[in-house]
């Protein structure tokens, strides 16, 4: 099958999507030109678009959240791209209090089928307010949706699925992942929004997780292998609402959970899935739930404090020999 | 250009359907056979009435907080307002959103929401969508709004893009206990319209032809290609919320003024002009009477929510 | 002992701070004058105080957002009243990214001693902008701190305690609770940040709670005793960073436990205490760790669909008899 | 108010203080030595030099995230500045915030920030404590940054409580990739400040002379009493960050010419007036040489952190 960068199968998705549809638009900070935004995932775009589709702005993000907003609620497709996730701090009402409320309070007659597109700039020597990660603070917000894809297939089929959308998505991309190659084939797909994706099966163990966090569980699974550990890599894909079913059933199979992301520990998008976990499917459980996430620290610019809290692959195999001890 | 004979009756009478409709939702408040936040406009209802005999019917609206008199206006289903008040299935949001978010979108109103200056970077969205198939948004806000920092957001990416946005301020020197004078640097909110290089005025906001006129010549300006213009209008509300009614002419004599009715004074007007007699007077006063009326049945005769109603209504596709 | 209600409590808490400190002062909208804000917190402290520590603003809550950074970093001890919780959505930037990482990322150099104080306007026939509860928000930023009082005594001694702290505070109150009456010694006092209480004594099953919660779990409690079950009522107060000591001991005790909490369930608060006890004393429990929490639904303005979507003292009594059943 | 010649050769031994550091950082961090996230100010160094003769050292410094010409400008920790981006512990932030994040309140200088426009609403609250201090604030930003609503909010606020703020714009018509004719309405960002009924001025940001003027006049006004002023200005940046060097004058020739090189303008300015001569030239070069070489002594000297440094200050009590 054809092979694709992450970037290319994410642009192709939206290139698609603007040719099928005219009220399809991009807009965002910098976006535009052969530059495509810091991270070129628009790249062309405007060339192809115009500059009536492929909107530049000024660095106003609180106009582009009431954008995506209006631009929805009045019939069009607006796509946002906030130029990083710790951003997302500046969009929280637009997608909170307006965006996620207006079908229900519209007594149902106004969708609002917009994406607000971001990158969770990780793992980069940049201090706190580059490499946040703001996915936990859309998790409570009911109407909105959270798609967080970990591979170039996914990425594709789900900004597609996004796009279509009726309902306000925020989809998060991971800047390690960009470069990522991967199967995406040439004929059209589409990703349901809401459905988790089994990444590898496996029968001791469940590792649930999302973006990154899917690469360093799928490292941490072939080194178990060598061990005699079977672990199921669950990729939620859709953050919210989450897949419970998918869930449900790999816990009950496994009987160990461990949930990992790389956002903060505390009061991350891991606390919901274990919570739901310990209500729902506890009696399937024959070990504590563990959460493998950063730590509750802002991120320094600085690799070696960058190390020391942060993690990857080798904490997922350390969680999992916990629980498997 | 002013408005013909015919057009400014039509104003008189939308303005007293806001009047009669507003005195009625406090009327009824008081009394709790309604509940709720509710935000009037009493006192404020030459704006609305003037500014819906300006944009076109395909033209889109988006207001703030205090948007029932533009809903009106603009023609959104009367009766379901009725409905909605009394949180009624029939309501225009199926009784969810009460006063605060009267949405109407097959007139393409959204007249509701609470975050004081969100509709601003909500109209700029609704811009680009009116530029893309040639309409204008009529986008309005409290003198309030304007010191939120998205206000400013707005009007620099409506210029740079010529949107088609008349921004209009519905000046009320009020924001719940504050005065201007505590919070509002500068003389005139339509100064703020300079920095980004647009048109901004100021006109007085109780003066139905004042604020007709203006608001025609930005509109045509607009529609023209000139870009985003601001219009200010300089107006008193009579009360806050309708669970804060010291304001209202039954308390404060100077209320009674007509300078501070803008309904009364547009009445003397077209009294004056020879334009308003007293039978067409009676004629429209029944008119709204008995829309009131119409309105009212049809609220009440809506089936109150299921408590579970909407519950299945977050999303707009089962996930 | 005194008896005081809970705003009367919270008012006195900040006026004794303003006395004792020139440079604690009050910003926000409408907080002057007689009126002293939506909740009459603020009634009477411009006459006391002064238009200069009483501070009258526009609509601007970004602008009020990084005034409380701005003034705590150099030297003044800012209270912010952001009119209620549904707002918090606006300063989510100054508090996530700025306040929260300020300490840290200044090598422990500049301290950010700021409170912003908000209500949860929660149970009023309003709709979604102003019902919401924005809690979760601040449960994944580091460097934060999220009080959230339930009593007049509470109030008092915690409002106190977050004014002379000297890390950003997020202080939520409730506005069911302000008129709540309750004991308010006349001596000073201060509540400790960080410790949670127990409100009532049990054995058979722990509720752990923070605000208006906590009197529905005092409701339940008082009603199931006549149903012979016993229920330990657990306070979080200081709702991040939580006392998890205190959370593992009760648990350890009753083996069962029910979280609730106003917010939208999803997400919400409550999905990190249950997190929590799920890794770190799975195996105290006896039964799956159930969530009484708001529905996934925007707040309606409607009394009728607002009964549909929120919780109540019965809703834990429920939750109670279903793991003692 | 001409500076004196004694100030204008501090001005010019700061400016080469600025250019000599961030050419060396350049350097460091294309050969690998240093690295992470750095934003120069080469070509903008008037601004800060001059400004630092103009405000005093009890004032307060706030600037967004182009802050390192200021930090230095300032008098702050210089040997701290290189120790941080050696990522070492003697660091200014202790190897944490890095480039973008400098700060050294014993100067009162927060010089750091990474969320563009930020600093508006910062500097306004330290506003309010140098109103109480008898002091006054010096906020800096790009012009990209006066797009962001909180400048609006914060203009609004101070100019409303007459908080003693110099609001300096250092204008290079570049935001990233963006141009200001893409993003940017209106004439002038100084004409932003009207709106706020507060002074403002554009003014050459390459002209040490210019620069100083204004800033002086608008200082002495703030200080009595006037409220916030906006000063603009004008300069290019040569480069928008350390990854990014496609600017320099190495690859640019027009950058060659006095004009686009602050430094270059100023230095044949003195020699002109003759407060510039070839002795004194070297003499500065020389000290200038050796704050560097003392600095990166001093850094490299420093040790690194451990890895799990700061993982117990990110709350400045324990709970
Ligand atoms: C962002 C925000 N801040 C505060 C409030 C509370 N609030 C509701 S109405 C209002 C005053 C609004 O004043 P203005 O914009 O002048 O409109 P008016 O009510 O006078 O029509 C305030 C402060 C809010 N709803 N939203
Ligand atoms: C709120 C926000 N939006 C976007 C960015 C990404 N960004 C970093 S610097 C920059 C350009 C800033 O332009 P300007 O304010 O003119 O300052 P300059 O870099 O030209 O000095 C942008 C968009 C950011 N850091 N913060
Ligand atoms: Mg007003
Ligand atoms: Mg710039």
């Amino acid at each position: 099958m054809r092979q694709m960068k992450f970037v290319d199968a994410l642009r192709e998705g939206m290139i698609e999507e603007m040719r099928r549809d005219p009220d399809v638009f991009q807009i965002g900070e910098a976006i535009g030109g052969m530059q495509g935004g810091i991270f070129g995932v628009t790249k062309g775009l405007e060339e192809e678009f115009g500059k009536d589709r492929v909107i530049e702005t000024a660095i106003s993000e609180g106009a582009l959240g009431g954008v995506a907003v209006g631009a929805a609620a009045f019939g069009m497709r607006p796509v946002v791209e906030i130029m990083f996730g710790s951003l997302m701090t500046l969009v929280v009402d637009e997608v909170h209090n307006q965006a996620g409320s207006l079908y229900y309070v519209s007594g149902g007659k106004i969708p609002c089928p917009m994406v607000i597109r971001t990158c969770n700039w990780m793992r980069i020597i940049s201090g706190p307010h580059h490499c946040g990660n703001l996915d936990a603070t859309f998790m409570n917000s009911p109407g909105v949706k959270l798609v967080i894809p970990s591979t170039p297939y996914d990425a594709k089929g789900l900004i597609k699925a996004s796009i279509r959308d009726n309902d306000p998505v925020v989809f998060m991309e991971y800047s390690p992942l960009y470069t990522l190659k991967g199967d995406v084939p040439e004929e059209e797909y589409i990703v349901p929004i809401g459905k988790a994706d089994i990444k590898r099966e496996g029968k001791d163990v469940t590792v649930i997780t999302y973006g990154v966090g899917v690469h360093d569980a799928l490292g941490a699974a072939e080194e178990l292998e060598k061990e005699g550990v079977s672990v199921e890599v669950l990729d939620l894909r859709t953050v919210l609402p989450y897949d419970k079913d998918a869930i449900r059933k790999s816990v009950a199979k496994t009987s160990r959970v461990v949930i990992t992301y790389e956002g903060y520990k505390t009061g991350g998008i891991g606390a919901e899935i274990a919570a739901f976990i310990a209500e729902e499917c506890i009696e399937d459980l024959s070990a504590p739930i563990l959460r493998v996430a950063g730590k509750d620290v802002p991120c320094p610019s600085n690799r070696r404090l960058i190390e020391g809290i942060s993690i990857g692959m080798k904490d997922v195999v350390d969680a999992i020999r916990k629980l498997m001890a | 250009m002013q408005p013909t004979s015919g057009e400014m009756l039509g104003i008189y009478e939308t303005m007293l359907l806001i009047r009669t409709t507003e005195l009625k939702m406090v009327e009824l408040f008081k009394k709790g056979e309604i509940e709720g936040h509710m935000l009037p406009c009493l006192g404020q209802e030459a704006i609305p009435a003037s500014l819906a005999k300006v944009y076109a019917d395909t033209d889109y609206l988006v207001t703030g907080h205090r948007g029932g008199g533009h809903y009106v206006a603009r023609g959104c289903d009367y009766n379901a307002l009725w409905a909605e008040l009394y949180g009624r299935v029939d309501g225009v949001t199926k009784g969810r959103g009460g006063q605060i978010h009267l949405m109407d979108m097959t007139k393409k109103a959204m007249t509701g929401n609470a975050v004081v200056g969100q509709q601003w970077g909500i109209a700029t969205g609704a811009g680009f969508v009116a530029r893309k198939r040639g309409v204008m948004v009529v986008a309005v806000g409290g003198e309030g709004s304007t010191n939120r920092g998205v206000f400013h957001e707005s009007l620099n990416m409506a210029a740079v893009q010529k949107l088609p946005i008349l921004y209009v301020i519905e000046y009320n020197d009020r924001q719940m206990w504050n005065v201007c004078s505590e919070t509002t640097a500068g003389e005139r909110i339509a100064t703020r319209a300079l920095a980004y290089g647009m048109e901004g005025a100021s006109v007085d906001g109780n003066d139905v032809l004042a604020i007709h006129a203006k608001a025609a010549e930005f509109v045509r300006k607009i529609r023209e290609g000139s870009g985003p213009c601001l219009l200010e209008c300089i107006t008193a509300k009579w009360t806050d919320s309708v669970s804060n009614l010291r304001n209202l002419p039954e308390n404060v004599e100077a209320m009674k003024k007509p300078d501070f009715d803008p309904v009364l004074r547009f009445e003397t007007r077209l009294r004056i002009d020879g334009v308003l007699t007293d039978s067409l007077d009676l004629q429209i006063k029944e008119n709204v009477r008995q829309k009131l009326q119409g309105a009212l049945s049809f609220a009440l005769a809506s089936p109150v929510p299921d408590r579970y109603d909407g519950i299945d209504e977050v999303y707009s596709q089962p996930v």
